[in-house]
């Protein structure tokens, strides 16, 4: 992101925090609204676009034959990548993924991972040899901020209305992408000494740390990502993990068209 | 192309195709202007079963500084492929085929580009085949040129585009997918309508002289009838956003 | 190409073709003299070496094993790949090929491919499994212009004298590269309101537009690609497909040496 | 983290690792400073059966001059595996893992850094794992900051870091490698010790709200049990080599 | 290497040289004391570190499966990769080897090809399918000069103490490296008309040229690579080769901890 | 080397090789220079089977601005072997034996080229391999040295280069490709002729500190051979193109 962050806008939303107040007018513990439509891309086996705020995101799944991973022979493999391409931001620039959308795919990756979102065990074709190899590409194609959860609900969407295209590669009839958890990010910015969920693209570019924290449908934790350079005492996690549980809920709870 | 295998029937005895359109019928295309937020201006376009979004930002400071021309701006064109646009996931990353596409649709917009109004900067242009269903690089000729407009790029004209083929052995416009992996030629077009110029023109697959002549005249006809789409994008754009309507007069005829 | 080219260069060419002439004295329908030499190279399946005015290419074949791709499970596959390297030019740069390369490699590519030259169901030795790639690489040695006609030429010359070398890889004897068609290559720059064609390096750096017409034996139309910022109109780019066949029988005619 | 599978009994009865720990007991840890003669500032942290070694150059003048801050030093972090650190070996240069762990690393250090004093310079923390047998990250960062600390570079305090994590339905600190593959969860945590403050904090698995909450505490509880070897680790390398000592007043609490 | 070396620590060199001495009172035909440590990192197959004054280097084998090379199908693989990455020295960069790591690396492969110290017949799994590919992988920490020896001995150690994991690769017991030579680099640093054996660092940002000879234990030359823009005289050279065959005993002798 | 196999006879009894030649006899080699009008030098080179073409472009001024040494010109070597120049497939792109032989060739030239003579400059040689049947790197450095000849590039001599080896338990000069696939060793060598001195020097295989000597004079004295077929070829450049030879008085002995 752009290393000149006016200080005039820096300012301006320090001010406005110190007085519990943001930019858009939302409180602190309030998203962006949030809208998720799946079923987008033809070709695609799953997919799903978001938008929350302004912020836009596409994510398609597609499901290949591969080789499962040694230590892994009869599990299927789960590849999430996110790229940060120049159409969603002028700061960004095209070339392999940098170090924020390395990040950005990892977080993600790890909360449909540990959640154990997709049964891999499923996707095993022939063990050692032959198995489903699920690619989930996230899209930012409006950037507005909080890439981590618009990016999150789509692949968790696109996931979960996804086919396996058994027929396609010749192994009998498509089946539902065997998924069994439901996870839901949340995360959190902070600015000065405030912490506020779903930051924008102007929050973020002023926000001393962030805290990404997905959780399942029983409120347990399954991921959790500290970023940026500044620090969260103990109380404030804790407070941030409750809140995530309880937006968790709302994302989970969303219609998608 | 295909290969030119007339197995597979894409044309019935009345000339209508698989998706019941005539031999010289256009899929249907919706084109919107200004539809992202962080661009200078974009455009996303469906056509048939394709979905493309453009994108332009510019003109600004071209850097680093040695790609600078003290003459004109530079111009940019990145089209890109979603890995899930197509069955076959596609590779992230610029393949040949889109290194190519790239170049030829730069190539297009270049002249067509009053450039040499912004000495020293740079205008990038990014095409997103979100879905892709043959005709791609057409769609984002026509995408790209509604987005120029949309971001106020002094141009000379719209640039509008559109395929001829062959199929079947009958000349037919517009090629879908099927038409496509199994036809005989595929001809996309650009041209600039004020002048009736070629911009961009690439052709594969067979094509007597009589045909290819017949088969570009076909295309360069349609390319009038999607000139009337982009122009009416631009003028919805316009309707609803008067307030910060750009400074674009040479693209309003 | 260098940017900056001299506008005095620029005016001299201009000059001379607004009075029908071109530097070299030749008229704006004469192509260059052309020689082919092929055989040259004794590791390469097949080789030939153009040289057409000042320009100099080799082109070379290897034919190795490899599979086929997923959509087309009976037939071999042909690569080909043009490298503009340093040694050709002054303003040519090592590393991978770079968008003009790329588009001289794809241009000289659909020709071959598009006129269905090479029979590729018989490069196939076990469907989906195993099958020849042909291999077609252009190397310019010495670049004065139009690499598209030298390399296409050059490509199919080497391609005509080819052998698959099946003895060594394994699989019975040695037999003649498939070929069932003789494509021609024939490129116009256009200099103002003036089309010519074969254009040389100086003539290249000032023109405006470029167009590449494949014909075949028949005179029809294989292959084509404009190039270039500039435009062309309905009726230019009628004339260059007739000359293009006129001077397409020529190429065709050319002795091998 | 491997899945939660209970077959393998990783805990007795008694509360007894694999490896004779209690559950809330460290691996033993060995912290060396001052170890190669190169670098501005090294460490050296032997931690069960790991083996990292770290090395700082800088402050130096930043170059290319384009990622110079006018306003204070650029932090970066390159977090290695050597190709033959691990059972199967890992090809060179950076995978996303690596990229990742270089990231949350140069992030945990940027603010304790006292980076405002070195306008246009830059720090450059190496980290090699040599030998990895789970907890390499964390091991990484109490080497980086010894090692920071006897290059001199000023800093509000060092920081150390430790994973809590969960196997067999319990929670445990400093997961070896046995528990890392077959347990429930992860968490690893780095802290600056003079305010109590989390600097990293990444996590992976499975953990109720009351666990979570149980391990962090006992990760960051772990952290002040290192924060003390690390201060004997400068203190042995300051004594040793008194007439060198860098001017590192931050750090001596 | 810094191409700014002080002119004033090239006098001081040279000045030295030219009474016979060196920097750190060593007289030309001597190297520095060198340590060899192994089996240092349990999970290669075989490591070593050496010391060799103030260089320290570390070197891991590593044994995967892979396929034998076409022409050479009962035989297992070798591979020896030297990086110089910036943990060593201020100098060096992160990135892909540039060429003085590719000399490295490719002179010490030499030495251990060339000597056939590794019995590659014994690594062969399944003729034409299956072998064992041995990865020799030499990472400098503190780089001071003479990587080549240093990283040789590493190197040749690591490989005497490594086993071949045939168990963990699912092929009965494990067993020795087939070893049956012990082969031993010296390098030498040509400053002015001044040959000297094992080059500091500051010693090799001023010499002109260098000479590398593996040698075996009965004294026969097996490799041998001039590095660096001077020369040498054949005079010079067969000094180097009487001194190298002394000083690769001294090396063989080390015992290793 | 290929390991000394023995089974197969490469050298008969009376001392002739499988293609006719004695032991210490070179392969026909022919020599032309200026054979590109591009570069500013070139030269073309049959070596037996070997077909390799050297060219020179500068000196010109080095850019980008931060490689350029002021007090000398900066000299590059590219040695690419065409994909086509052997049976199997080259890939494209520069591997490590190319990286490595690119290098010894430029360090080679270094010393022996002027550059003093040319601060802020840049000396491009480019060698590319045509067709590869063992010796080409001796191969490349002969061509490289006429056509920096050829370039006016002002040298203290030209640079000959050859190899000696060993097949058979015979030393052989000049090896052959299937001499090189089963011989014992390889020695290539380039000489600077005025001084006697050795610039380049490899060797691979096994020799006794005997034979290595004798191999070792058995290139050196190739190389004297191979020196007037250089100072030939240029002798003959000149002489059909007296009225454009370049300002070369250094290579003219």
């Amino acid at each position: 992101m752009s290393d000149v962050v006016s200080h005039i806008m820096k300012d301006q939303i320090f001010k406005l925090a110190a007085r519990g107040m943001r930019e858009d007018g939302r409180a602190f513990d309030r998203m962006r609204p949030m809208s998720i439509e799946t079923g987008i891309v033809g070709p695609a086996e799953g997919s799903a676009r978001v938008r929350l705020g302004d912020t836009d995101v596409f994510v398609g799944v597609k499901v290949e034959l591969g080789t499962p991973f040694q230590d892994r022979p009869t599990d299927g493999v789960l590849m999430t990548g996110a790229e940060l391409r120049p159409i969603a931001h002028a700061d960004f620039e095209t070339g392999p993924p940098q170090p924020p959308a390395v990040e950005i795919s990892r977080v993600i990756d790890r909360g449909i991972r540990e959640s154990q979102m997709i049964d891999l065990s499923k996707l095993c074709i022939t063990p050692k040899e032959k198995v489903y190899m699920v690619f989930v590409d996230i899209e930012p194609l409006d950037y507005f901020g909080n890439i981590f959860d618009a990016g999150a609900a789509g692949a968790v969407a696109a996931l979960r209305t996804a086919k396996v295209p058994a027929k396609r590669h010749g192994f009998g009839e498509d089946f539902p992408m065997p998924v069994r958890a439901f996870p839901a990010s949340v995360t959190f910015a902070k600015i000065g000494k405030h912490v506020m969920v779903d930051p924008t693209l102007r929050e973020e570019l002023v926000s001393d740390a962030r805290l990404t924290i997905v959780t399942d449908e029983k409120g347990d934790v399954r991921a959790m990502q500290k970023g940026l350079s500044g620090s969260f005492s103990y109380a404030e996690i804790k407070e941030c993990l409750l809140l995530a549980t309880k937006l968790g809920r709302d994302v989970r709870a969303l219609k998608t068209g | 192309m295909g290969g030119g295998s007339t197995d597979i029937k894409l044309i019935d005895e009345k000339g209508i195709r698989l998706d019941g359109r005539r031999v010289d019928q256009l899929r249907p295309i919706k084109i919107e202007a200004g539809v992202l937020k962080n661009a200078d201006g974009s455009a996303y376009v469906e056509w048939g079963k394709n979905k493309v979004l453009a994108a332009v930002y510019g003109p600004r400071e071209a850097h680093p500084r040695h790609i600078q021309d003290p003459t004109r701006a530079v111009v940019d064109v990145i089209y890109n492929m979603c890995s899930f646009s197509v069955e076959e996931r596609v590779r992230p990353g610029p393949g040949r085929r889109s290194v190519e596409i790239s170049k030829v649709i730069a190539d297009a917009f270049r002249n067509v580009i009053f450039t040499e109004q912004f000495p020293r900067a740079k205008i990038d242009v990014y095409i997103e085949i979100l879905q892709a269903n043959a005709g791609t690089r057409c769609a984002g000729v026509v995408a790209a040129s509604v987005a120029l407009a949309d971001a106020g790029v002094p141009m000379m004209d719209l640039v509008p585009a559109c395929a001829a083929g062959k199929a079947n052995n009958q000349l037919i416009l517009d090629l879908g997918k099927e038409e496509d992996n199994v036809g005989q030629a595929d001809l996309p077009t650009a041209i600039v309508p004020k002048t009736g110029e070629i911009v961009l023109l690439q052709m594969d697959g067979h094509l007597t002289q009589d045909e290819f002549d017949r088969a570009l005249q076909m295309s360069m006809n349609a390319c009038m009838q999607i000139y009337e789409l982009q122009k009416d994008a631009l003028r919805r754009r316009y309707a609803t956003s008067a307030n910060d309507a750009p400074d674009t007069e040479e693209v309003r005829q």
